[in-house]
C-alpha cells in the first residue's frame, strides 16, 4: 500500500529560516517598528482607565449600582482572556496538529489575566456581605460565613490567572532559552532566568509535554469552576428571584465563544504586523472559523433553553428573569447582543468562502467581541441595580442604568490595558511558539499520492 | 458512428495511473475516461478529471422548503383552531421556533440526500457500461468511452499498460 | 405575537370557598360524584391512589393534643387563567375557553397523563381501570353529562351542563342570567353555603363581592403565577377571648 | 501504538462479509430467543391495552413512571450514533472506521423502540398514532403545536429519518460489494438496493462529500432531540425537581455518556460474536474510554450544578423534594446505586490504562454506566412527580408491575433483535472504510523510530 505515496517537493521554511526570523525578530525590530508607537499609545488608554477607575472609587461602595459597569467589564475581560488559552488546550489534548502555530498566540492572553486580577481586587469591596444586619440573602454558599463568596471569588480569578500564567511559561521554556542564545540586555537577562537552565534533553522534552498537558486540563476544570462562583456571586445572586441552573454554563459557554474570537483577532494582527504570514497559514484560521460557526450556534442553543423554561413556566422566578434581563430596562442591549453574537455569525459563517478565509473569521471575531461586552452591561448592570435583594421574587423592575463618565473611562482604559499586557508579553516571548512550528514541520510532510498531491501527518502517540 | 466504452481491468493502482497517462498521451480528452475503484482514492490521485458537483444547492432549497412548511403548519394550525392554552398567545412564537427548525433540518437532510443520489448519477440500474466483479476486491478498472472506429487505437493503449482484462460494450 | 382576542368575555365564572364557614361534612363530595357520573371509589382503587374526587376536602390538624383544632379545605379544580396544565395537551382536549373555564374535552383525550403531572393542586383524574356501574344503579347516572371510559383524564367542570341548561333558558326567554341562578352540585349541596359560584365580571354578583373581600387569598399563587378563578376566603380565628380555650 | 496487520482487499471482504453471506451458526438461535421475548412483549402490551393501564403500577400523582424512563433511556443511547459517525468524521480521528455504521444502526433501532413508548403509555394509544400527526382535515382538529409532546415526535421522527438515510448513503458502497459477491435472488436484491453502484471517482467524491455535510446537518438535529425530549419535563412549572433551566444540555450530556457506553458495549460484542479482532481493536477501546472520561466528567459536573441550584433558593417544597430524593428509602438506595454505577465504578476505572485496553473490562464498565443512566433518569421523572406541591399527598410510592418489567425487557430483545438481523444481510463494518483506512496510513521514517501515519489531502496546488 505504502508504495503509492512519493516525495513532494517542500517549500515550507526550514528549521534555520524559521528559528531566525521568530527569535531574532524580537531583537532586530528596527525603533520605527509599530510595535513601540502601540505601547505608547496603549499605555496612554491605560493611563484613561487608571483615572476611571480612581473616579469609580471615588465614588464610594455604598450604592451598589454604581458598580454594574465596572462589574461588567471585569466579567468580560475575565471571559474573553480567561478562555483564550482553552483554544490551545481543548485541540491540543485531542491531539490536533492544526492548533500548533496559534498555541502561544492563545496562552499570551494569560498576561492579560494580570490586568483582569488588578481590575477585580476594588469589585471584592463592592460585593455585599453574605449576612448583612442578621439578614442572610440568597447564595450559592448557603450557610457559609459572611464574606464566602468575597474568599472564593477572589481565589477562583487569582487561581486561574496564576494557572494561566503558568502554562504560558512553561510552554515558552524552549522559545525563551533560544531568546536568551541571540538577544542582548535586559531581554537576555529575563530570559535567561526565566528558562531555567533548558537544554533540550529527551528528559526535559517529555517532562515539558507532559507539564503542558497537564496544566492544560487543569486549567479548563479550574475556568468551569470559576465562571460558576463568578456567575452566581456577582450576577445571580443579586437579583431576587433569578434562580437559573443553565446561567453558569451560560456564561462559560459564552466566554469560550469570545475567547475564540479574541484569539482569532490577534493571530490576525500578529500575522500582519509581525509579518507572520507564513506561519500562522489559512489552515489555522479556517479550523478556528468552524469552531467559532460552532460556539456562535451553542450561543442561541444555551439561552434558548434558558428562555423557554421560563416563557413556558410563568412562575414568579420566571416572569422575574423575563422583565430584567430580557424583556425589561436592557432590551435593546439583548436584542444588539442576539444580533452581534448569534444572528450575524450564524448567517455568514455558514458559507464556506467566508468560513475559509482570514478577513472573514476576523471580522466576525470583532463582531462577537462587541456582542459579549453588551451581553455582560446587559447582566451585570440589570444585576447590581437590582433592588429588594432579600424579597421573594423582583417586585420592582429597576429602570436602565446609563453608564456615567467614569464607566466609559474604564471600559475603554480596560481594554487598552488588556492591549498592553498583549502586546508586551510579545515582546519578551515570540509570538508564534518556535518549537511547535519545528515539532510540526517534523511530523508533517507535503508528498505526491499516485498524481495526486497530500499531506502525511506522523501520529507518534 | 455509435460510441463502445472499452474497460479495462489493472491488478494495482499504479497500473492504472500509467494507463490514465497512456490515454491522455494518445489524445483522449478527460470527462471521456472513467477511473473505477474499490475504495476511496485522494482526489486527482489517477490524475483523472475531478468532477465539480453542485451538491450545496440541495440543503439550501431544502431548509427554505421546510422552513415555508412548518410556518403553515404552526401558524396555519394555531390559526385556524385559535384556542388559548395556558395564558399563552395564538401565535406561541418560542413554540414555533422548534418545530420550525426541526422541519428546516429534516428537508434539509432529505434533500442533501436526494441531491447525494442525483449528483453520482447513481439511479442507472440499466446501464451497458463494462463492470467487473473484481474491481471491488482492490483492482482498478479504467473505462473509455470513445468512437468505433478508436476503439481498436485505445485498446492497444489499455493493453500496452498491462492490463489484466478488455472488455468492451 | 397575537395576543388573544381581549374583549371582555361574555362571562368569566368563578367560584368563592368560604373557609370560615366550611364545617367539613363532604357533602359536595358526595354531591359533585353524583351529578357528574364519577365512577364508584371502592378501598382498592383509594390504596392504589386511582379514586376519583373532582372536588376534595382536604383536612390539617393544628394544635397539640389535647386541644387540637381540624381545618377543612375543599379543593376543586382553580380554572387557573394561567393553567400549567393547558398547554402540554397534544390534542386540544383541555383549554381555556371564553367562559374563563378549564374545559376538559374527554373524545379528545388520548390519555397522555401530562396535563396531571403540570397540575399544583391535583384536581386532575385519570381512568385507569374501565368504570363499571351494578345493574341497578345504571338509570342513576346523569343524561346530560358523558360517561368516560378508561384512558380518559377528568376533572371539575363547574357543572358545565348545569351552565349550558340556565344559559340556553335565560337566551330563550331573552334576558340575562341573574347571579345566582347557576349552580353547581357542591353549591347547591353546601349545608352552610361556603361554596359562593358566579360570574367575575359581574361587580355585583355575590362571588365578586367576596373576591374583593379582605379575608381573599388565592392558593399557590404568589409562587406559581396560575391566576386561579377560585378565591378563598381565610378562616376567622377568635383569639383569647376572656375563657382559656379558643 | 496502532496495531493493525496490512490485510489485502480479498481477505478484508472475506472477513468482513462472514456475518453477510453465510449464517454464523450462533445466529439462529439468538434471534429466536430474542424473537421470543419480543413476542411476550407484544401480548403483554395487548393484555394491558385490553385491561386498561390499571395493569400497570401507575397511579395518582406518580403519572408517569417507568414506560417514559425508558423512552428517555432510548432516545438516550440514540445519541451514540451521531456523536460517533458525525463528530468523530469532522474531527477526521482515524479510531472512528470499524463503529460509524453500527452506532447509526443502534440509532436507527433505538430511536425505533424509543417511539413506541410513547404510544405505549398512552391511555388510548389506538387514538394517539394519527392525533398527533398533522392530517385531520375533515374534523378540524389539530395538534396543539405549543406542546412538549408535538415537538418530540417532530423532534425524533427528523432524527431517525436522518440517521435511515445517512446509514442508507453510506452503505451503497458495500451494496455493490455484495453484489458483487452475490449471486442468484440476493444478487438481484443488492444490485436493486446499490442503484446501480460503478465506483467511479465522482460517486467516491460525493461519499466524503455526504459524509462530512451530513454529519455537520445531523449534528444540530442530534443536540435538538434530547433537549426537547429534556423539556418535556423543564417546561412544568409545578414540578419542582423538573422545572430547571439546566434540563436541556443536562440531558443532552447525559444522553452522550450512556450512548457512547452503549457502543462500547456493542463493540465489544461485535468483537465477540464476528471474531473482528483486526477491525475492532484494544486501541479503539483505549480512544473511547479517553472520550468517555472526559463526557463522564462534564455529565457529572451538570448534574451538581443542577442539584446545587435547585437548593439555592431554598423554598420549603424544593428542600422536601430533594431532602426525599437523596436520603429518604428506597430512593436513597436507587440514589446510591446510581451515583455508582454511572460515575464512581467507570470514570475512576477508566483512567487506568490496563483498564482502558481489556476488553472485558470495558465491557463490564460500559453496562454498569447504562444501568445507572436508567437509574438517573427514573430518580429524575418518578420522585419529582410524587413528591409535588403542598396539595399532592400519596401513601406508599410508586413501584413498577410485572407488565412493565416485561416491556423494558421487550425494548432490550427487540433493539437486539433487530441488530441481529441487520447483520444478516449487510455488513457492520464499513468495508471501504477499513480499505480506505489501509490505502491512507503508512509509516515515516524519523530517525530510527519507524512512526505511523496518516494521509490527508491537499488541494491541488
Amino acid at each position: 500500500m505504502a508504495s503509492h505515496i512519493s516525495t513532494a517537493p517542500d517549500h515550507r521554511p526550514t528549521f534555520q529560516e524559521s528559528a531566525s526570523q521568530l527569535i531574532a525578530r524580537g531583537r532586530t525590530s528596527a525603533p520605527a517598528s509599530p510595535a513601540r508607537l502601540w505601547i505608547v499609545v496603549l499605555s496612554a488608554v491605560t493611563l484613561v482607565g487608571v483615572v476611571g477607575v480612581a473616579g469609580r472609587l471615588a465614588g464610594g461602595f455604598a450604592d451598589r449600582s454604581a458598580w454594574g459597569y465596572y462589574a461588567a467589564v471585569v466579567s468580560f475581560l475575565l471571559s474573553t482572556a480567561g478562555a483564550a488559552p482553552m483554544v490551545s488546550i481543548a485541540p491540543t489534548l485531542a491531539r490536533a496538529s492544526w492548533v500548533r502555530p496559534v498555541t502561544r498566540v492563545s496562552q499570551l492572553f494569560a498576561a492579560v489575566g494580570v490586568v483582569t486580577a488588578l481590575l477585580y481586587i476594588p469589585l471584592v469591596f463592592a460585593l455585599p456581605p453574605l449576612v448583612e444586619d442578621g439578614v442572610r440573602r440568597r447564595s450559592i454558599w448557603f450557610g457559609a460565613p459572611s464574606l464566602t463568596p468575597h474568599l472564593w471569588g477572589t481565589i477562583s480569578v487569582l487561581g486561574l490567572v496564576f494557572i494561566g500564567l503558568a502554562l504560558l511559561w512553561s510552554s515558552s521554556i524552549p522559545d525563551l532559552k533560544a531568546v536568551a542564545e541571540t538577544a542582548t540586555g535586559l531581554r537576555r537577562r529575563i530570559a535567561g532566568r526565566l528558562s531555567m537552565g533548558f537544554i533540550g534533553t529527551d528528559t526535559q522534552w517529555k517532562a515539558l509535554r507532559m507539564r503542558i498537558g497537564v496544566l492544560g486540563a487543569f486549567y479548563f476544570l479550574f475556568l468551569v469552576f470559576t465562571h460558576i462562583v463568578f456567575s452566581a456571586d456577582f450576577a445571580v445572586a443579586l437579583v431576587a428571584g433569578w434562580k437559573d441552573a443553565i446561567f453558569p454554563m451560560y456564561h462559560a459557554m459564552t466566554s469560550l465563544q469570545s475567547g475564540l474570537a479574541s484569539t482569532i483577532v490577534a493571530a490576525y494582527f500578529i500575522r500582519r504586523f509581525g509579518r507572520l504570514e507564513r506561519y500562522i497559514e489559512l489552515d489555522q484560521f479556517w479550523a478556528m472559523s468552524k469552531l467559532l460557526f460552532a460556539t456562535s450556534l451553542l450561543w442561541f442553543y444555551f439561552f434558548f433553553s434558558a428562555f423557554i423554561v421560563f416563557w413556558y413556566g410563568r412562575t414568579g422566578s420566571d416572569q422575574a428573569v423575563i422583565d430584567i434581563l430580557i424583556g425589561g430596562p436592557y432590551r435593546w442591549a439583548f436584542i444588539a447582543t442576539f444580533l452581534l453574537s448569534f444572528v450575524i455569525p450564524l448567517f455568514s459563517l455558514m458559507w464556506n468562502p467566508v468560513r475559509h478565509s482570514i478577513k472573514g473569521p476576523t471580522i466576525i471575531g470583532s463582531l462577537i467581541l462587541t456582542g459579549m461586552l453588551i451581553d455582560r452591561i446587559r447582566i451585570y448592570a440589570a444585576a447590581w441595580s437590582a433592588e429588594g435583594i432579600n424579597d421573594r421574587y423582583l417586585r420592582f423592575v429597576p429602570a436602565t442604568h446609563w453608564p456615567d463618565p467614569w464607566d466609559v473611562f474604564v471600559i475603554v482604559g480596560a481594554i487598552g490595558a488588556a492591549a498592553l499586557a498583549f502586546l508586551l508579553a510579545t515582546r519578551l516571548v515570540p509570538a508564534v511558539s518556535l518549537w511547535e512550528i519545528q515539532y510540526m514541520r517534523l511530523l508533517t510532510r507535503p508528498v505526491r499520492f499516485l498524481k495526486g498531491h497530500a499531506f502525511i501527518i506522523a501520529k507518534p502517540d | 458512428m455509435a460510441r463502445k466504452s472499452i474497460l479495462g481491468l489493472y491488478e494495482t493502482p499504479d497500473a492504472g495511473a500509467n494507463a490514465l497517462d497512456g490515454l491522455h498521451a494518445a489524445g483522449v480528452e478527460a470527462h471521456e475516461t472513467e477511473v473505477m475503484t474499490g475504495t476511496p482514492y485522494p482526489e486527482g490521485a489517477f490524475g483523472e478529471h475531478v468532477p465539480q458537483h453542485r451538491l450545496f444547492r440541495f440543503p439550501a432549497f431544502g431548509a427554505l422548503f421546510g422552513f415555508t412548511l412548518a410556518l403553515l403548519y404552526t401558524a396555519g394550525t394555531q390559526l385556524a383552531w385559535p384556542l388559548v392554552t395556558g395564558g399563552k398567545p395564538i401565535l406561541a412564537v418560542p413554540a414555533m421556533l422548534i418545530i420550525l427548525y426541526e422541519f428546516t433540518m429534516l428537508n434539509a437532510v432529505i434533500f442533501t440526500v436526494v441531491g447525494i443520489i442525483f449528483e453520482s448519477r447513481l439511479p442507472n440500474l440499466f446501464t451497458k457500461a463494462p463492470y467487473d466483479r473484481r474491481i471491488s476486491e482492490g483492482m482498478v478498472g479504467v473505462v473509455v468511452s470513445c468512437e468505433e472506429n478508436r476503439a481498436a487505437e485505445v485498446e492497444a493503449v489499455l493493453r500496452r499498460a498491462g492490463a489484466l482484462e478488455i472488455k468492451s460494450a | 405575537m397575537v395576543m388573544p382576542s381581549q374583549e371582555v368575555a361574555a362571562h368569566s365564572w368563578g367560584m368563592g370557598v368560604d373557609i370560615d364557614r366550611c364545617t367539613g361534612c363532604q357533602a359536595c363530595v358526595v354531591a359533585c360524584q353524583a351529578e357528574n357520573n364519577l365512577p364508584i371509589n371502592e378501598e382498592e382503587h383509594f390504596l392504589q391512589g386511582r379514586s376519583f374526587e373532582w372536588i376534595r376536602v382536604e383536612r390539617y390538624w393544628e394544635g397539640e393534643y389535647p386541644n387540637i383544632k381540624a381545618r377543612y379545605i375543599p379543593i376543586l379544580c382553580q380554572h387557573c387563567e394561567n393553567a400549567p396544565c393547558e398547554p402540554v395537551c397534544p390534542v386540544y382536549a383541555t383549554y381555556h375557553n371564553d367562559q374563563g373555564m378549564n374545559v376538559q374535552v374527554y373524545n379528545r383525550c388520548v390519555g397522555t397523563r401530562y396535563c396531571a403531572n403540570g397540575c399544583p393542586y391535583q384536581v386532575r383524574f385519570f381512568n385507569y381501570w374501565e368504570p363499571v356501574w351494578p345493574e341497578t344503579l345504571r338509570n342513576q347516572l346523569n343524561p346530560d353529562v358523558t360517561v368516560r371510559s378508561r384512558g380518559v383524564m377528568e376533572k371539575c367542570s363547574f357543572c358545565i351542563q348545569r351552565i349550558r341548561r340556565v344559559r340556553l333558558q335565560a337566551k330563550s326567554d331573552g334576558r340575562a342570567v341573574r347571579d345566582g341562578e347557576i349552580q353547581p352540585a357542591c353549591v347547591q349541596a353546601c349545608p352552610t353555603s361556603a361554596l359562593v359560584f358566579g360570574d367575575l365580571n359581574d361587580p355585583t354578583s355575590r362571588v365578586s363581592k367576596l373576591k374583593n373581600n379582605r379575608r381573599s387569598y388565592l392558593l399557590l399563587n404568589d409562587t406559581l403565577r396560575t391566576e386561579p378563578n377560585v378565591y378563598y376566603l381565610a378562616r376567622v380565628e377568635t383569639v383569647g377571648t376572656g375563657a382559656a380555650h379558643g | 501504538m496502532q496495531q493493525h496487520r496490512e490485510l489485502t482487499e480479498r481477505q478484508i471482504n472475506t472477513q468482513l462479509l462472514n456475518g453477510a453471506l453465510a449464517t454464523p451458526a450462533w445466529w439462529k438461535w439468538a434471534v429466536i430467543g430474542l424473537g421470543l421475548i419480543v413476542l411476550a412483549g407484544f401480548s403483554t402490551f395487548g393484555y394491558m391495552v385490553n385491561r386498561g393501564l390499571g395493569v400497570t403500577g401507575l397511579g395518582r400523582p406518580v403519572f408517569w413512571g417507568v414506560f417514559i424512563t425508558t423512552f428517555v433511556f432510548w432516545v438516550g443511547i440514540s445519541h451514540a450514533g451521531i456523536m460517533i459517525s458525525a463528530i468523530l468524521r469532522l474531527t477526521q480521528a482515524e479510531w472512528r472506521r470499524p463503529v460509524t455504521r453500527a452506532a447509526e444502526l443502534l440509532t436507527v433501532f433505538s430511536l425505533i423502540t424509543a417511539l413506541t413508548f410513547p404510544v405505549i403509555h398512552a391511555g388510548r394509544p389506538w387514538r394517539i398514532i394519527y392525533w398527533i400527526l398533522p392530517y385531520d382535515f375533515s374534523r378540524g382538529v389539530w395538534p396543539n403545536v405549543r406542546s412538549p409532546l408535538i415537538w418530540d415526535p417532530a423532534a425524533i421522527g427528523t432524527y431517525l429519518t436522518g440517521s435511515t438515510l445517512f446509514l442508507y448513503v453510506a452503505l451503497l458502497p458495500d451494496l455493490g460489494n455484495l453484489r458483487d459477491r452475490t449471486t442468484g435472488f440476493k444478487h438481484g436484491l443488492y444490485t436493486l438496493l446499490a442503484l446501480g453502484w460503478r465506483g467511479n471517482s465522482r460517486q467516491w467524491r460525493l461519499q466524503t462529500t455526504a459524509g462530512i455535510l451530513l454529519s455537520a446537518l445531523m449534528l444540530p438535529i442530534f443536540v435538538s432531540v434530547h433537549s426537547i425530549v429534556s423539556w418535556d419535563f423543564a417546561v412544568t412549572p409545578a414540578v419542582e425537581g423538573w422545572h430547571s433551566t439546566i434540563f436541556a444540555p443536562y440531558f443532552v450530556i447525559g444522553a452522550v455518556h450512556s450512548g457512547v457506553s452503549a457502543v462500547v458495549t456493542m463493540m465489544a460484542l461485535m468483537r465477540w460474536l464476528w471474531k473482528w479482532d483486526n477491525f475492532i481493536r484494544p486501541e479503539h477501546f483505549d480512544a473511547l474510554a479517553r472520550l468517555l472520561i472526559v463526557v463522564g466528567t462534564a455529565w457529572f459536573a451538570f448534574t451538581l450544578v443542577e442539584i446545587l441550584y435547585s437548593l439555592y433558593s431554598l423554598e420549603g417544597q424544593e428542600l422536601a423534594f430533594r431532602d426525599m430524593q437523596i436520603f429518604q428509602w428506597p430512593w436513597a438506595l436507587l440514589f446510591v446505586i446510581f451515583l455508582i454505577t454511572a460515575f464512581f465504578i467507570p470514570v475512576p476505572a477508566w483512567l487506568f490504562k490496563r483498564v482502558r485496553n481489556s476488553i472485558p473490562l470495558m465491557f463490564w464498565t460500559s453496562i454498569s454506566v447504562n444501568i445507572g443512566m436508567w437509574l438517573e433518569r427514573f430518580l429524575i421523572i418518578v420522585p419529582a412527580l410524587s413528591r409535588k406541591q403542598p396539595f399532592v399527598y400519596v401513601w406508599g410510592s410508586y413501584h413498577p408491575s410485572l407488565v412493565e418489567l416485561t416491556l423494558i425487557l421487550w425494548s432490550l430483545a427487540f433493539v437486539g433483535m433487530n441488530m441481529l438481523l441487520f447483520a444478516r444481510f449487510f455488513p457492520l463494518i464499513p468495508l471501504f472504510e477499513q480499505k480506505e483506512s489501509q490505502a491512507f496510513s503508512s509509516r515515516v521514517q524519523i530517525g530510527r523510530a519507524s512512526v505511523p501515519a496518516v494521509l490527508r489531502e491537499r488541494e491541488q496546488e
